[in-house]
């Protein structure tokens, strides 16, 4: 770490500490527990956490919400839209796309664990590879 | 076997920490992001596809396609689900 | 996994609701241009009506709702969206460019069917994935 | 503004996901045109790749701006004659297996006809996706779609399978979104998602921590992808639980592309400086790939399960094309990239021959293969011939790759990597002579009395129906003609992309 752990830095980066706070309970969730569910939430916690990342990127101090302010209104006032007045509306639109893309994973996982706990009566890791063993 | 998960987590959360030093700090009006491509967005959004909201305007419009892809996504997942839960009790048993 | 209807009270409240509920999830579809909102947002509302309703009032009806439909609904969201492309490119313009739509506003316009057709699939898969969750035994 | 470009790049990932979206619907109103449809969507896709492919080569790199919107505010798809080679390789194989599936796969579950073949399809859409775009953005949702048709596609062999895919979920999902933080972390510092637009901008902050880092997540989420050595463990549950035909588009497919993305972004998005000399990728991507190399291999000969062996060879084979790229020069590309294109066609073919075994005699122990030469014919031959491209026999393009691989490792200077090149080879002989021993001669084997029933006592011929034998020989003729035209595919497909800053 840099020499003395400057306090600021924290501050100033408080997006990127969060998130990897985050990350990382739900990256140890996912390689340390042995229940499946334990991993699947800690797969989510994981993917949440990018999100949040990257959304945290598009903040600007003193923007408004990505949509121009009386609508067609503004257009026809003449005064062009400045772009400090906006949040960055290019991470939203990624982060759309990665929320949907984890609740189709979250979905086709959930259903390979109905899946599993229907056939092998478990789902917990060393129960089921040595029921998968025996059978 | 726990250890080992503890320390690669760390190792992993230290790596991005230490990644994220010289980004732009948060809300810093002319970080690259808020400067290279999506100033076009926001300036002429509302000219060129009559849309106030900007990101139905960027989802919509000029990135389309990643939502087409992303729709994509939802039928496949649509699908799959229903490939591996459409299995009755007897044929699971083999 | 069957439900029984709920409650006499729970049942009045959400068969009040889930009209407008969805009402809402339609709204925000049509008007994802000028406010927060769009396909996706909408048709999870839609989803969760229905999702609501099963609570309420059991999961009979929607054991009769027929699988191969809502898998149908889902691609016709989707290609109702590759369709809006293909047009754009059988009018002499590069995939998903509405310009070259016959409309006053093409952009416009080309991406409320956009949002529609999402709208559509992102309703008829969350209701289709439900539906096999509901229905596996 | 609407130019119109030629329309040839959208319509390679337009087609299937057309023909995708068409099969419910025919499936509901009128099922037995589902197989033929599918098909056809199948052969016109070839067919449109080929048609690129050709266009490329005689015309160079084709551009498309989707929406009409120039890079880097819209999304780009940029093909040169990498991408042209990966479209045509891939829409090959999956026409192929999508023929021999039908008997394969459907024999099982014959009532899941219409998601399969959706599902199937949409594993081709984000295939013909992946391979296209030059948008990091866009590239991450074709993964994924790539990626969830493959974990619905597994979970489909009975038994464990549902448990490996859940494990390939996982890890699978851990790879994708390291690549998409990867992402974040280069658009945090740049501002763009173009990979032409990154590729200009970059150069100037190759000192930057976040760029290092970035690219450090990168390198690690397409291992996992890949299946490189250490970030394995999913594939050899993975490719031996599926059905056959499923292990074999995906062991064809999904971990090419990987190894695709993880070229086209270190040398064409990063200039290659800056993975040989910044930080040594390369370097660590060379010794990881020959310890996948002979590791892979020494698991593979203790293997029992024909499938399990094959998996833990695919796990070796990955690591011939990581190490091709580690050399970082001309040869050693080459040769990677060579070996992405042979492996592709032979790991199909072997796990093709596996699904016919299994499909005629439901053996899956390499003990109970004895005499299979009288009882399947066609079958052994084309495993012969796939084992020969393994071990790099001449006449087959397996000998060809490892032929540059070699070159590159000579040219590089280092030859400990020429020397687990020929180790590797020779323990590839080992655990593919031991399956031809079975077959081919199996009188001077002990019959060990607890081994399977062998069920070719009668020397009965019992092969398996066309739809199965049709595809491996065309896999079969496939290695034969990439070996003879590999100076063809070097010449016209490789030459063209190597990029400047490789060594000699």
């Amino acid at each position: 770490m840099p020499s003395g752990f400057n306090f600021d830095f924290v501050v100033g980066h408080f997006n990127t500490v969060t998130y990897v706070v985050l990350m990382m309970i739900g990256f140890y969730a996912m390689t340390g527990k042995t229940n499946l569910v334990k991993k699947l939430v800690g797969m989510n916690i994981f993917q949440w956490s990018i999100i949040l990342f990257v959304v945290s990127l598009a903040a600007k101090r003193g923007a408004t919400i990505p949509i121009a302010l009386g609508g067609h209104a503004s257009l026809d006032g003449g005064t062009a839209l400045d772009a400090a007045q906006y949040v960055n509306p290019l991470p939203h639109v990624l982060m759309l796309t990665a929320i949907v893309v984890g609740v189709a994973i979250t979905g086709v996982a959930l259903a390979l664990l109905l899946r599993i706990y229907r056939r092998y009566g478990t789902l917990e890791e060393d129960e089921l590879l040595e029921r998968i063993r025996h059978s | 076997m726990k250890s080992l998960h503890v320390v690669v987590t760390v190792v992993t959360g230290l790596l991005l920490v230490l990644g994220s030093l010289d980004m732009s700090s948060p809300g810093d009006p002319n970080s690259p992001p808020a400067t290279h491509v999506s100033p076009r967005y926001v300036e002429s959004a509302l000219e060129e596809t009559a849309v106030p909201n900007m990101v139905t305007a960027v989802l919509a419009d000029y990135r389309g396609f990643d939502t087409l892809g992303e729709v994509t996504v939802i039928f496949t997942g649509a699908v799959a689900v229903l490939l591996i839960l459409r299995v009755t009790r007897d044929e699971d048993e083999t | 996994m069957n439900r029984e209807p709920a409650g006499v009270v729970v049942r009045t409240v959400c068969r009040r609701l889930t009209p407008f509920v969805q009402l809402f999830g339609l709204y925000v579809i049509m008007h994802g241009h000028s406010s927060p909102g769009g396909g996706f947002q909408g048709g999870v509302i839609l989803a969760a009506s229905a999702i609501l309703l099963v609570l309420a009032e059991g999961t009979d009806w929607i054991r009769r709702v027929s699988l191969p439909a809502l898998t149908v609904l889902t691609s016709t969201g989707v290609l109702l969206y590759a369709g809006v492309g293909g047009l754009c490119l059988a009018l002499g313009a590069n995939f998903l460019d509405y310009s070259v739509l016959p409309f006053a506003e093409p952009r416009s316009v080309g991406m409320l069917l956009i949002e529609i057709g999402v709208g559509i699939t992102v309703m008829a898969a969350l209701v289709s994935i439900f539906r096999d969750l509901v229905m596996f035994e | 503004m609407n130019v119109q470009q030629s329309a040839i790049p959208v319509l390679v990932v337009l087609i299937p996901l057309v023909t995708s979206l068409v099969l419910p619907v025919l499936g509901w109103w009128y099922r037995p045109a589902v197989f033929p449809v599918a098909l056809a969507g199948l052969a016109v896709t070839c067919g449109t790749a080929i048609i690129a492919a050709y266009t490329v080569v005689v015309g160079g790199p084709l551009h498309y701006y989707l929406g009409g919107w120039a890079p880097p505010w819209g999304i780009e798809f940029r093909i040169d004659s990498l991408s042209v080679l990966m479209l045509v390789l891939l829409t090959v194989i999956t026409l192929l297996i999508g023929i021999y599936s039908k008997h394969s796969v459907l024999k099982e579950i014959p009532s899941k006809e219409v998601p399969f073949y959706t599902v199937y399809l949409l594993l081709v859409t984000g295939l013909a996706g992946l391979v296209s775009t030059a948008d990091m953005f866009n590239l991450y949702v074709f993964l994924e779609i790539t990626s969830l048709t493959s974990y619905a596609l597994v979970s489909l062999g009975g038994g464990a399978a549902v448990v490996s895919a859940f494990r390939y979920v996982i890890l699978g999902t851990v790879g994708a979104a390291f690549y998409l933080l990867a992402v974040g972390y280069l658009y945090s510092m740049t501002g763009t998602l173009n990979m032409a637009d990154l590729a200009r901008i970059l150069p100037g902050l190759y000192s930057s921590t976040t760029v290092l880092v970035g690219f450090a997540f990168f390198v690690i989420g397409v291992s996992i992808k890949m299946a490189l050595f250490p970030m394995h463990s999913w594939l050899p549950g993975a490719y031996s639980d599926a059905p056959s035909a499923v292990s074999a588009l995906i062991a064809a497919t999904t971990t090419k592309v990987a190894a695709y993305v993880l070229i086209r972004v270190m040398f064409f998005v990063f200039e290659p400086r800056f993975s040989i000399d910044v930080i040594p990728v390369t370097t660590v991507l060379a010794w990881m790939g020959s310890i996948a190399m002979i590791l892979g291999s020494v698991m593979a000969i203790g293997q029992h399960d024909f499938k399990r062996m094959l998996a833990y060879s695919s796990v070796a084979q990955i690591g011939y094309i990581v190490l091709g790229v580690g050399l970082a020069n001309e040869m050693g590309f080459t040769g990677g990239v060579l070996h992405i294109v042979n492996h592709a066609f032979m790991k199909g073919g072997l796990f093709l021959v596996a699904g016919a075994i299994v499909y005629r005699t439901g053996v899956r122990e390499i003990r109970g293969f004895r005499n299979l030469s009288g009882k399947m014919p066609v079958t052994a031959a084309t495993f012969t011939l796939c084992a020969f491209a393994m071990v790099g026999i001449p006449p087959t393009g397996g000998f060809f790759s490892k032929l540059y691989l070699i070159l590159g490792a000579i040219n590089a200077g280092q030859w400990v990597f020429v020397a687990v090149i020929v180790l590797s080879s020779v323990l590839a002989l080992a655990y593919l002579f031991n399956v031809l021993r079975f077959m081919y001669f199996p009188r001077d084997i002990p019959l060990d009395p607890e081994a399977h029933p062998s069920p070719s006592d009668t020397i009965t011929r019992d092969e398996a129906p066309w739809t199965m034998l049709g595809p491996m020989i065309a896999v079969a003729a496939g290695i034969v003609l990439l070996g003879l035209f590999n100076g063809e595919i070097v010449r016209r497909f490789i030459e063209p992309v190597i990029p400047v800053g490789l060594g000699r």
